[in-house]
């Protein structure tokens, strides 16, 4: 691989830019990989790379129905933390959050992982201590966490509202200073350079259409490029993950469903932090490049549209001023919708299936961005074993079966609650 | 926004509507002790990309339940009908 | 740049003072922003993004990717304003943006020097060692560099609103296409609102001057659709997305003007227009061209110089050059001329049309044919233009550069569901698709620039408008298809006026690969034609040789291509610049337009503000407030309220003690020791009636209520279709078919819709009625040993004996005329009623209890304590009933006994549920002294390691003053909870480790004798 | 309607108001009606927001099966065959907010999703305001009564208030 450095930039600034190789090459498929994988998001080039790196397995493909890094990757609000409560969400996040911190160095791409913190803040003595006690986990677990008094919050973000008129007042706060917000793009580059200098096949505009069986078992795929064979196949196409799986012949305890993100024009810094208001559906963290940018509630019924409606539009603004009155006169540049996979205890699902030589990694919800480097570890661990990766063990898709769910928000069964 | 023609009220808002998913399982008898039966219809989800039948209550309004085919692709509405009306 | 005193739309009997950097100026009535910098001589007009060049201004509209500013101060600063879009108001104080010290001197432009080391995406590749966490040291530096305009810290001052709107035919605007729709779908009888973003109406028409045939048919039009009730027209109004159901969004701009945002009129309005049908006639936006230098102030559209001169009076150069691939360049040659500029085009076709080369001639205009504008030559703004020809090469002395590389229509509304764009060749521009029912598309948005056939064309969509909305009106709708009436003043001029079609200044480009081979030229790697950058997207500094690297690298689809150069992020969206780069990939690629794609257009078509989007649901409506009947009774006797879900409630009251903690120990030993008075008015209230009642009761609740008789009370608990508890609650029958469920706060809506959700979709055969009656009923609870004294003492007219009035017995009576029912159960393990009146007597019913009890102790207590009561009696609440926990967990699976059919009841039986290591709930008692229990605390063995998820949690503490010890309950693995076992508390928070014995989570009067007899 | 309100271009009088409610079975819904009708003095509205007035008391179709009896006074309870329906006094439970004057059309745009122009008199409509359900009664050119819950009904009074001090 063409190192990415300060000295390569100065040398190709100073030969006009010719000398800059692919960032990854463009191949045709070939009859057959040992590993097919469906999907060219975070999770499926992150799972290329680490089955890669981690366990030398070479032969791969990623095949991706449009370009890479064009579904959820790149359209979320880039949030990464690890302030789960649940046994089961506690270590795997905390395990991402910690790859995250290597990221840009293992990839040599920079992916600008930025720790910032994150601050929720709490409205009522009662949501104070639902933080503690999840802070306490956390810190049980050896997670960074704090919770934060309403003065410290004060003195942290000075533009939220004090006033005897907040709606909801602010009791404390929140804090994770070890969670922050990546560039989403990135990721998807950077894992999927870093996985084609390990000889992966990223394969653009290639579209699944079947599978290909063997008896019961799955030994490849159909696609709009012809028939690939391949050893095992992992699907990790989250937000369409019904619609393969139904070609599969899975039965699924998923929904899709739509969260929108917002982004202001560029201002000069005043968010320094990821902060979020614990009385409504609104985060907000300021990019690198100066545009604030939100993200609510889902907008509440099945969609494969990625566009949303403008009342959850609407919800987040309404909460956005609420919580900080000072940005009114800032205005939206854009706002996009996302397909997610919601499962009913809004966990995901990333495991072997009962279908011989299939894989299945899905089920993000709205939490799978910040989940990218774990879950392309442990997909990729999954994939090279044939077993669960002890991190992911309860993510199974018979827990809705055996009653195992992991229900961080209590909210299930239904999704759309979640 | 969605625009919901509840049949008594006319077309609304869906903010005036509570959501509740997919209307094409069916619930088993309250005493039918199947495990399989209440898994699926309370776990298994067809989740298509189109016509999707799905329980909307009119909250705002004359709180009926209704059962609304949806796109799920483009949003269009093919139908809405009281969910008593379309069990009988 | 000069003032002409001729020409234009302002008002020069009104003149308009402002400030731009803190220098006065002055401007006119009719002026927008733009307008007066240029006619008050200002060249810079902002800094670039990443290169801090200085800009000029570009365009007159809202694709202005240049000339942002910062409007006001403090509070009310806004920043990114495009000053093309802003009209002029006295008093108005604007600011450059993006520039250290100055506008004209700008530290950061040493950024240029850097500019090879900066191409596209460069931070991707550097900024990622030496350690990991690095990047927060570089991205400090980067994001003080980054953004544009700086927002304020304050509140903003001003007032905001949302509306909500009707129309049978919406119209989004009132150019030549939008008035003739609009004029025929009102003509036909449809309510039409005509929306127009400028603060004139007119469109295209506002760049002709005021006095031709264009200007006149204009006039005409806008005295017809005043004369019409059924036809609103908006200005000042944005349409900035098509949302499903056919609902625009729309922002109003009200101005400045209300001096006290409290009182005044709202700064925005956020019009939700729900129309039956919609026309769209958005118009198009002239496309740039590049070359080296291409963002040099002075460098400005063709059609934007055209407006400042017939629309704003401003001839914005004097020698002028003039560079198009296309006709529509011309009339603004023509006009500048005429005003007295003296013109060059520099036309890159080999051959325009000879009637055109003709008319040039006549307006004493230069045409050079094959000409194409290599250079912009100058520094702080234009000074020359070197142009490459046949021959060779020319140098130009030009201080304007007036550019078009012809026009994109603006089909951003028409594809915001989802309607894919369409390319077409012969216009070289993507027009809408097939757009949505209901919706219709007319003019310049078509790719149709005849003026003719643009207001044929919107006729038309407007009685297709009318038609679609209202069939039935459909005979008179026929009757109305005529062209309009020119009757409405002289010189109007319908679509018959044949002089306007043929000399219409909007006629496109003939058929012409020019374009194409100059993407090639620009990218293809014959940049050498002059050194310099040339930019495609101005506002975010994108090059031609950026799009060239995207490509080498394997950027290459649209979307990688925009992400990995940042083209068209900027506030202007790309308005200007996303064709360009479009044909420059397919040039590289070797593709066809179409083939390559084009990026999705996403709301908003100009960016709305986050406050008019909010309205007026911020502060103290944020949400709305629910009060209970005694409300104002709990604030004036000094309760601190808290709000708990939308509700307001009394948290403690002062005169129990000057702290939370104090008060609620106070208020619960009073509670314990006399008796004491909660307003419980929030809990959901359900009438459930009908012959089936008690069966679909039985199906509801894990426990029966069949056997209920009337006149008696049941605590019951439901659970979710999977099993987990979902509510609990008591149910009384106050009739043989007439149930009344009491349900939590927190839960009363889903309980409600839940209940109807099961009637009206899976037993639809019972005859049940239910019916919410949370706000029928004010609810107390009096509870304590002195309870019934100060019942009877408040109610002597009823017999609240223990034989009258047994434990979950009913009482019902009137009080002051209105429906009481007393009903004897115990949330806090007392002695209790719960009194529900009628909620317009429900503050006088708690003041006569407050007066009947005050000489036997009565005292009100609030949340804090109603909670510690209820954890010394060991009941579950929110805390423990998580939407996690099972009846097995918290110890009611008794309650069900041996009865199936229930909600839940199968999936309630799953595997894991019975796994021993599954948390159950346990009372703990803290048993080392000056220590307390904690809820949210982790529960290890003394043993074990201190790490990971321990054995459980306390979920709920409270201190007890009967016990004088720190008591909780929790949710602890079972093979853990044998009472008497010893566990350590841990609340790493705090760095609190804590003794804490298991014992029943019935912590007081075990055998229930306090509340019996 | 409240003193001096009018100078300001909207009124809002509060008040009290007792409604019964009348829900009929599902498979009863026929008979129900029938024997209804006269009991509430004649014929019953046949759409959901339709209203009749019988002696100044109004009669809603508050949804299929569900009818509203609301008066200013009280109400005597109407006997049902429960084989048919049940009754259900609702009297306490909300508050009729009265609203007069020339403004009402723009500031009812500024809280509910209704089309005042197309609302006859006489005509109801059940809608969400600030995410409360109401029901709102045109009583005239330029008034109205909404039916607001009880615990609601000083926020939405409020609100009211607070957007008519800014139309002009």
């Amino acid at each position: 691989m063409h190192g990415y450095s300060v000295f390569s930039i100065l040398r190709n600034g100073l030969s006009g830019q010719k000398h800059w190789p692919l960032a990854w090459r463009a191949p045709s498929p070939k009859s057959n990989y040992d590993v097919v994988i469906v999907g060219g998001g975070g999770h499926g080039l992150a799972t290329a790379f680490y089955l890669a790196e981690n366990h030398g397995i070479r032969n791969i493909a990623v095949i991706e129905k449009g370009y890479i890094g064009g579904g959820n990757v790149g359209r979320n609000t880039t949030i990464i933390r690890s302030n789960y409560l649940l046994d089961g969400h506690t270590q795997f996040f905390e395990f991402s959050l910690k790859l995250w911190e290597d990221l840009s160095r293992t990839l040599n791409y920079n992916v600008m992982f930025s720790q910032r913190g994150q601050l929720v803040a709490a409205h009522s003595p009662d949501q104070v201590d639902a933080f503690s006690h999840r802070a306490n986990v956390m810190r049980l677990n050896g997670i960074d966490a704090e919770v934060l008094d309403r003065d410290e919050v004060r003195r942290m973000v000075p533009y939220f509202d004090y006033s005897e008129t907040a709606r909801f007042p602010i009791y404390g706060a929140h804090w994770q200073s070890r969670a922050g917000t990546a560039r989403h793009d990135a990721v998807a580059w950077g894992y999927a350079r870093a996985a084609d200098a390990h000889g992966v096949d990223i394969i653009q505009n290639c579209e699944v259409t079947g599978f290909i069986r063997q008896g019961e078992r799955i030994v490849g795929v159909e696609t709009t490029r012809g028939q690939i064979g391949a050893g095992r196949v992992g699907l990790a196409v989250a937000g369409h993950t019904s619609m393969l799986g139904r070609k599969a012949g899975l039965e699924l305890p998923i929904e899709s469903h739509i969260l929108q993100a917002f982004v202001t024009e560029p201002i000069k810094p005043i968010v320094h932090q990821v902060v979020a208001y614990g009385a409504g559906h609104c985060y907000v963290s300021q990019s690198d490049k100066g545009g604030l940018v939100f993200g609510g509630g889902l907008d509440g019924y099945n969609s494969y549209a990625q566009r949303g409606n403008l009342g959850t539009v609407r919800d987040v603004a309404e909460a956005a001023v609420a919580l900080m009155p000072c940005i009114s006169r800032l205005r939206i540049l854009r706002h996009w919708g996302g397909v997610q996979d919601m499962t009913p205890d809004a966990a995901p699902i990333i495991c072997p299936t009962p279908i011989d030589g299939l894989y299945l990694n899905g089920g993000w919800c709205y939490g799978g961005f910040k989940a990218t480097p774990a879950s392309g570890w442990c997909f990729a661990h999954t994939l090279a074993t044939g077993s669960p990766h002890p991190l992911i063990a309860g993510y199974g898709l018979d827990r809705f079966r055996t009653g195992r769910t992991i229900d961080e928000f209590g909210a299930g069964p239904f999704a759309w609650l979640q | 926004m969605l625009q919901i023609k509840c049949p008594c009220c006319g077309p609304r808002d869906h903010d005036e509507f509570l959501y509740a998913g997919d209307a094409s399982v069916s619930r088993p008898a309250h005493n039918d002790a199947d495990f399989e039966r209440w898994y699926r219809y309370v776990f298994v989800r067809e989740n298509p990309a189109g016509a999707h039948r799905e329980y909307w209550q009119h909250v705002m309004g004359c709180r009926q339940w209704l059962i609304v085919e949806r796109n799920t692709v483009n949003h269009t509405i093919l139908s809405v009908n009281f969910s008593r009306e379309a069990l009988a | 740049m000069k003032r002409l005193n001729k020409l234009g739309r302002i008002d020069r009997s009104q003149p308009v003072a402002f400030t731009f950097d803190g220098k006065a100026m002055t401007g006119f009535r009719g002026d927008s922003l733009a307008s007066a910098m240029l006619a008050n001589g200002v060249k810079i007009a902002g800094r670039s993004f990443k290169y801090h060049r200085p800009r000029g201004i570009y365009s007159a509209g809202p694709e202005e990717p240049n000339a942002l500013v910062t409007l006001g101060t403090g509070g009310r600063r806004e920043p990114n304003l495009p000053a093309t879009t802003v009209e002029l108001a006295d008093g108005l104080v604007a600011e450059s943006q993006n520039r250290w010290p100055s506008l004209k001197f700008d530290l950061q432009s040493i950024n240029s020097w850097f500019s090879p080391f900066l191409a596209a995406g460069f931070y991707y590749k550097t900024f990622m060692g030496p350690t990991r966490r690095s990047w927060m040291f570089y991205e400090h530096f980067i994001r003080k560099a980054a953004g544009l305009g700086r927002a304020g810290e304050q509140p903003d001052p001003d007032r905001y609103e949302v509306r909500h709107l009707f129309a049978d035919v919406a119209v989004v605007g009132a150019g030549p296409a939008g008035l003739a729709a609009a004029l025929a779908a009102a003509e036909a009888g449809a309510n039409v609102v005509l929306v127009e973003q400028d603060f004139m109406a007119g469109g295209y028409l506002l760049s002709e001057t005021q006095d031709g045939e264009a200007g006149a048919w204009l006039a005409g039009m806008l005295v017809r659709l005043a004369g019409m009730a059924n036809v609103s027209l908006m200005t000042r109004t944005s349409a900035f997305g098509t949302y499903d159901g056919n609902v625009l969004g729309l922002l109003e701009r009200h101005g400045s003007r209300s001096a006290d945002p409290k009182q005044g009129e709202a700064r925005q309005t956020l019009g939700l227009l729900r129309a039956k049908s919609i026309v769209y006639c958005t118009g198009s936006i002239e496309r740039p061209l590049t070359f080296a230098n291409n963002d040099r102030p002075g460098v400005m559209l063709a059609s934007a110089a055209r407006i400042y001169l017939n629309r704003y009076g401003v001839l914005v150069g004097k020698r002028v050059l003039v560079a198009a691939d296309n006709d529509s360049a011309y009339s603004a040659a023509f006009d500048l001329a005429a005003a007295g500029a003296q013109v060059t085009i520099a036309d890159s076709r080999t051959q325009p049309a000879p009637q055109l080369l003709e008319q040039a001639r006549r307006a004493g205009v230069a045409v050079r044919t094959k000409s194409t504008i290599a250079k912009a030559i100058g520094g702080q703004s234009v000074r020359a233009v070197l142009l490459v020809e046949p021959s060779g090469r020319v140098t130009l002395e030009s201080d304007l550069v007036a550019v078009s590389g012809g026009w994109s229509p603006t089909v951003h509304l028409t594809s915001h569901l989802g309607s894919k764009p369409v390319y077409r060749q012969d216009i070289r521009a993507f027009v809408p698709g097939k757009v949505g029912a209901g919706q219709f598309v007319a003019g310049a948005v078509t790719g149709s620039f005849i003026l003719g056939t643009v207001i044929d064309e919107g006729h038309r969509a407007g009685n297709e408008a009318f038609m679609f909305c209202d069939a039935t009106r459909s005979s008179r709708a026929r009757v109305q298809r005529d062209p309009p009436k020119t009757d409405a003043g002289p010189g109007v001029v319908g679509d018959e006026n044949p002089g306007l079609r043929e000399e219409s200044p909007l006629s496109p480009p003939p058929e012409d690969a020019r374009l194409s081979m100059q993407v090639s030229d620009g990218v293809g790697g014959k940049m050498t034609l002059a050194k310099g950058k040339a930019f495609v997207d101005l506002q975010m500094d994108v090059t031609v040789s950026d799009i060239a690297l995207a490509h080498q690298e394997g950027y290459r689809s649209v979307e990688h291509l925009k992400r990995y150069t940042t083209l068209g992020m900027g506030t202007d969206q790309g308005k200007t610049s996303n064709f360009y780069a479009l044909s420059a990939m397919a040039g590289l690629r070797g593709m066809a337009i179409p083939d390559v794609g084009t990026t999705t257009f996403r709301p908003p078509f100009t960016p709305v503000a986050v406050g008019a989007l909010a309205g007026l649901s911020h502060g103290q409506h944020y949400k709305p407030f629910r009060r209970t009947p005694i409300h104002d009774w709990h604030v004036s006797n000094d309760a601190e309220m808290l709000e708990t879900g939308l509700w307001m409630r009394p948290w403690f009251y002062h005169a129990s003690g000057h702290d939370v903690n104090e008060a609620y120990v106070a208020e619960m030993r009073n509670a314990r020791e006399a008796a004491g008075l909660m307003d419980i008015s929030t809990l959901g209230k359900i009438a459930v009636q009908g012959p089936d009642a008690a069966e679909f009761l039985d199906r509801v609740y894990v426990n029966g209520f069949a056997k209920l008789p009337v006149g008696r009370a049941r605590y019951g608990v439901m659970l979710r279709d999977d099993g987990i508890v979902f509510d609990d609650g008591t149910t009384t029958r106050v009739g043989d078919q007439h149930f009344f469920m009491t349900t939590s706060t927190a839960r009363a809506a889903d309980v409600m819709s839940r209940l109807e959700f099961l009637l009206d979709t899976a037993w639809p055969d019972l005859r049940v009625s239910v019916s919410s009656v949370s706000d029928e009923w004010a609810a107390m609870s009096v509870a304590g040993p002195k309870s019934r004294d100060i019942l009877a003492a408040a109610f002597p007219d009823l017999d609240v004996s223990n034989d009258a009035l047994p434990h979950m017995g009913l009482l019902e009576g009137r009080y002051r005329d209105k429906p009481l029912r007393i009903i004897r159960l115990s949330f806090s393990g007392e002695r209790a009623y719960e009194i529900y009146t009628g909620a317009s007597v429900g503050k006088e019913a708690w003041c006569r209890l407050m007066e009947a009890g005050t000489p036997f102790g009565l005292k009100p207590y609030g949340l804090e304590a109603l909670g510690a009561l209820r954890v010394e009696k060991g009941h579950v609440a929110g805390p423990e009933i998580d939407g996690r926990t099972t009846l097995d967990d918290l110890g009611l699976r008794r309650m069900a006994g041996k009865r199936s059919g229930f909600v839940g009841e199968v999936l309630g039986r799953r595997e894991a549920f019975s796994d021993p290591e599954r948390p159950r709930l346990v009372g703990l008692r803290c048993v080392e002294d000056g220590k307390r229990l904690r809820g949210g605390a982790i529960l290890f063995r003394p043993s074990e390691p201190v790490q990971g998820h321990g054995l459980g949690r306390i979920t709920s503490t409270t201190y007890s003053p009967t016990l004088d010890a720190w008591v909780g309950l929790g949710l602890l693995a079972s093979s853990a909870a044998q009472e008497g076992a010893e566990l350590i508390a841990h609340y790493p928070l705090k760095g609190e480790a804590v003794r804490a014995r298991v014992v029943s989570p019935t912590f007081l009067d075990p055998k229930g004798e306090w509340f019996h007899g | 309607m409240a003193n001096g309100s009018d100078q300001a271009g909207l009124g809002i009088a509060s008040q009290d108001c007792g409604i019964v409610q009348f829900d009929g079975w599902h498979d009863a819904r026929a008979r129900f009606e029938a024997d209804l009708a006269p009991r509430l003095g004649g014929h019953l509205p046949k759409k959901v927001g339709e209203t009749t007035y019988q002696h100044s008391k109004l009669v809603v179709r508050i949804a299929p099966r569900r009818f509203w009896l609301i008066s200013d006074g009280l109400l005597p309870p109407i006997d049902i065959d429960p084989e048919l329906g049940c009754m259900l006094q609702l009297g306490e439970g909300r508050v009729r907010l009265g609203l007069s004057g020339w403004k009402i059309k723009h500031v009812l745009e500024r809280c509910v999703v209704v089309d005042w122009d197309s609302l006859q008199e006489g005509e109801g409509v059940l809608v969400g305001f600030h995410h409360v359900p109401v029901l709102l009664l045109r009583t005239g050119s330029f008034q109205c009564d909404l039916f607001v819950p009880r615990s609601f009904a000083r926020s939405l009074v409020d609100w009211i208030s607070d957007v008519s001090s800014g139309v002009r």
